[in-house]
């Protein structure tokens, strides 16, 4: 492989900076990851300047965070911006390190939202969402329900 | 800090304005104000104005060019949709910190068709903390609020429905809402969903608004009416960290901490209010804030909507104005809007749907991201 | 009013950072001045966040998330190119009127490439006066203001240009500002022309910046620090009425009477300053602030740089900073830059560029529209 | 002509609500207007919801402005937005009914700004601009130098 084609070589683009995309993905799968406070513990997702909760300047310990979670509360979205199909169902998943994640859960029923999904076990999962002006795909993460509970 | 009053108070009827500009129509309402007060732009020593589409564009001065250039102070704020009442509660500071002894607050919005569905999520890559896009959209987020709700106390889709039911019966009463029309349960809840358990009725509508307020010192207050409305506590709180806040917007913890600083400053409780004029920009909103307002105790909310507590008549009436979900929510207008409606109610001057007797009220808004007010006026 | 000083002052460089976002650049600033301070976020009572491009996106707050979110009041403020400066403001007032102890002013911009030439004329039909289109951009608006004081007295494009060179000079021992290049006088009259009588080295460059200040009572100025800069005055003023406002903006009226008002309020004459960072958005404005600001009389502006009045070591030393012209102007943050400036030439730490033994000096910023504000501060 | 045809008809409109283009332009000229605050006397450019001097809230009478005027102040704008010729004169002309307009000058040599033009005479005449979007032809207000002085 030429230099030239490097350059001009795909490239794989996480949506969010919180999405780590190996350099072997997808034979290494991506992975969420944060910035644990090491004055109070607390954990974010992605890169901290300072902690939210406790003020401290740092330092922060990088964390690979869980791939499972739990479904916290959520929505579904009926009306939405162009572009994207609906309904979907919007959720907070509660990550067992204690931070919480945004995102879209599918392999439920939009049409009949139900307490039962409330603490439903889901793992995240990352897709090719749109491609960008350079031509990079761009790849996002997405939670699916856990069969079994 | 001195007593602070509010003499004037005015707002033109929310709704679509597209052949006025966003100017004319918060002169409109600044002008009501000053002729309610009884002064013109000459009296007045500083302006704030809370705008928030047109933010960085110089709003107040604008107003001022157009009513009267005095030179005084001008301050544009932005608080999200708690923009109004922010703006509110800086002039209520300068008066009452003794700088200024007259302040005009003017709040004013020119939304057009554009409405709450965009989020903030993609202005900024700082902002940004979802998986997916979509999810952060507003109605999904005061989705969620109300499910958290569900989870934690079994409340149903129908009590939802319930507060958009008793908001647009309000309405009817209130010509400055952009709708007066009725909703029963079933049109509520057979309307289409925009996010579950939020259907059409259950979300504020958008349109262009405008609203202002004339505050002053005690001593000038008493110089210019026999009707003052006093100011017994203003509070601003912002979110504080917690357990899945911004990930999930915590409307609940800065309400609750605005709330008792609020009673607290005021030497007044929750049940010594009159009337409340809450941020129902959708239905979900208005129930969980009866708690967090501490109109009941926790998980009663449900009940409180059940047994008709917070209609007009009731124990303790909740957005007699028909609320947002009436009135339109034009976001820069909306804070100082609730002041006014409350100023009025404790003016006697509500017309068909005056809350009788009104004697104490509290206005509470809240913007995401977040920032939330409340003010206590009284007689 | 209680007396109030700068305990914490800090600024990032000025310049261009496209792989930092502006709550990075934001919270460098603040925790910097926090640090300044002895102090974390959870010592700050209330925040006030100036920024113009995001002036609806909940700047403050997202600063909050970064570095600390303790719940506190946090107010957003626009006000075009005193943005920076009417946040401080409202955080001394915040602070004078005794409501809090603590708080702090943060101004950002992250502007990139975009600049000045965009004015203000299109956004809203309401704010158009002009025959056509083109007449209103910022650098021909400020290339009018130094012509008006050509038709006055006389002045010369050659007086104008004295002006970028003596801010280049002073730049080359700022090492917070964009550019540290002097220019002699012959390259600046060579430079290519914006706008007539303002070449390519007369208008300020664009770009990204940040400064923040914590401020203190009294009582809890003296617990953290033993260099306070007392806040003598802070004022701020719109655009009154004059013939031909809001046509050709007028930048003296309001600028003087911010002056006059500043000197009265805090005691202090023009003659007793140290130092004048003053809003030398393009070279034409400085000269004519110097009249403005009492530097010198009406009429004598020219004959101040001519005679290198205005330079360190000058009997007024005007922008050691480097001014606007090097510094750059990140529209939010300019305000709260050229308070920190001044507080650190108060305090000796202006590094080669200090005027020695400065013990008052006046910081002046003016956006168009119109604000000026006006901070008077002493050791 | 029919219903339709008028329907459709490309009208003309002006570029600042100050301008007033006759039913019969251009045989009748287009001219600004002003309003005059009937407590202080004060003009302003088009009209007025209260008077920015005095904050007398009207009546306002509404008053043609001059055709002629004078260069009070200007300057030569090199550098400009996107779709504008430069070097152009942007100057402040006072009229003589006390009134301000902000316009542009021709008959000027842009490259020779001089202290001469203090004062000189100018006239107004209106200009096809562009066309926008529906196809209206969109009329503006420049001025040009009155020979002879
Ligand atoms: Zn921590
Ligand atoms: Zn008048």
């Amino acid at each position: 492989m030429t230099q030239e084609q490097v350059a001009t070589e795909k490239k794989i683009k996480p949506l969010v900076p919180f999405l780590k995309i190996p350099d072997k993905y997808p034979d290494e799968p991506a992975y969420l990851w944060g910035s644990k406070c090491k004055s109070c513990g607390t954990v974010y997702l992605g890169s901290r300047i300072a902690c939210a909760k406790c003020a401290s300047t740092g330092p922060f310990e990088e964390v690979r965070l869980s791939d499972e979670g739990e479904i916290y509360v959520f929505s579904v979205v009926h009306q939405t911006v162009p572009g994207l199909e609906a309904p979907y169902v919007a959720a907070i998943i509660d990550l067992a390190e204690g931070v919480a994640v945004r995102a879209n859960v599918y392999g439920l029923d939009p049409l009949n939202p139900s307490p039962q999904w409330f603490g439903k076990k889901v793992k995240m999962y990352t897709e090719k969402i749109r491609v960008d002006r350079e031509g990079n795909d761009v790849i996002a993460a997405k939670f699916k329900v856990v069969d079994g509970k | 800090m001195r007593d602070v009053a509010i003499v004037g108070a005015n707002m033109i009827k929310f709704g679509r304005y597209p052949d006025k500009d966003l100017v004319q129509l918060a002169s409109e309402a600044a002008i009501g104000a000053l002729k309610d007060a009884g002064i013109t732009m000459n009296e007045v020593q500083m302006v704030v104005s809370g705008n928030l589409y047109q933010a960085n564009a110089m709003v107040g001065q604008r107003i001022m060019k157009e009513i009267g250039a005095t030179g005084v102070p001008v301050v544009n704020v932005a608080n999200a949709c708690a923009t109004g009442s922010t703006a509110f509660r800086e002039a209520y500071l300068a008066v009452a910190s003794g700088a200024y002894d007259i302040a005009l607050a003017i709040g004013s919005e020119q939304m057009g068709k554009m409405g709450l569905l965009t989020g903030f999520g993609d202005r900024d890559p700082s902002y940004s903390s979802e998986g997916v896009m979509g999810t952060g959209l507003m109605p999904g987020v005061f989705g969620q609020t109300g499910v958290e709700h569900m989870r934690k106390y079994g409340t149903t889709a129908e009590q939802f429905a319930k507060i958009a039911v008793k908001n647009h019966k309000h309405s009817v009463h209130n010509p400055y809402a952009q709708y007066q029309v009725e909703t029963p349960l079933e049109d509520v809840i057979n309307a289409r969903v925009i996010a579950w358990p939020n259907t059409l009725y259950m979300c504020c509508p958008t349109g262009d608004g405008a609203a202002a307020a004339v505050l002053m010192s005690a001593e000038k207050a008493r110089q210019y009416t026999k009707q003052p409305v006093w100011v017994a506590a203003s509070v601003l709180t912002s979110d504080p960290w917690t357990q899945r806040n911004p990930i999930m917007f915590d409307v609940n913890t800065l309400t609750r901490n605005a709330a008792e600083e609020a009673y607290e400053k005021a030497g007044i409780g929750p049940e010594d209010l009159s009337m409340v004029e809450l941020h129902d920009c959708f239905a979900t909103a208005e129930l969980v804030h009866y708690e967090n307002l501490m109109l009941c105790g926790e998980g009663e909310a449900g009940r409180l909507i059940d047994e008709g507590e917070t209609y007009v008549g009731g124990r303790i009436p909740v957005n007699a104005s028909g609320g947002l979900l009436s009135k339109g929510h034009p976001l820069g207008a909306t804070g100082v809007a609730n002041i006014v409606e409350v100023a009025w109610h404790l003016r006697g001057q509500a017309g068909g749907r005056q809350v009788e007797g009104a004697k104490v009220g509290l206005a509470h808004v809240i913007g995401l991201g977040s920032a939330c007010t409340i003010h206590i006026l009284k007689k």
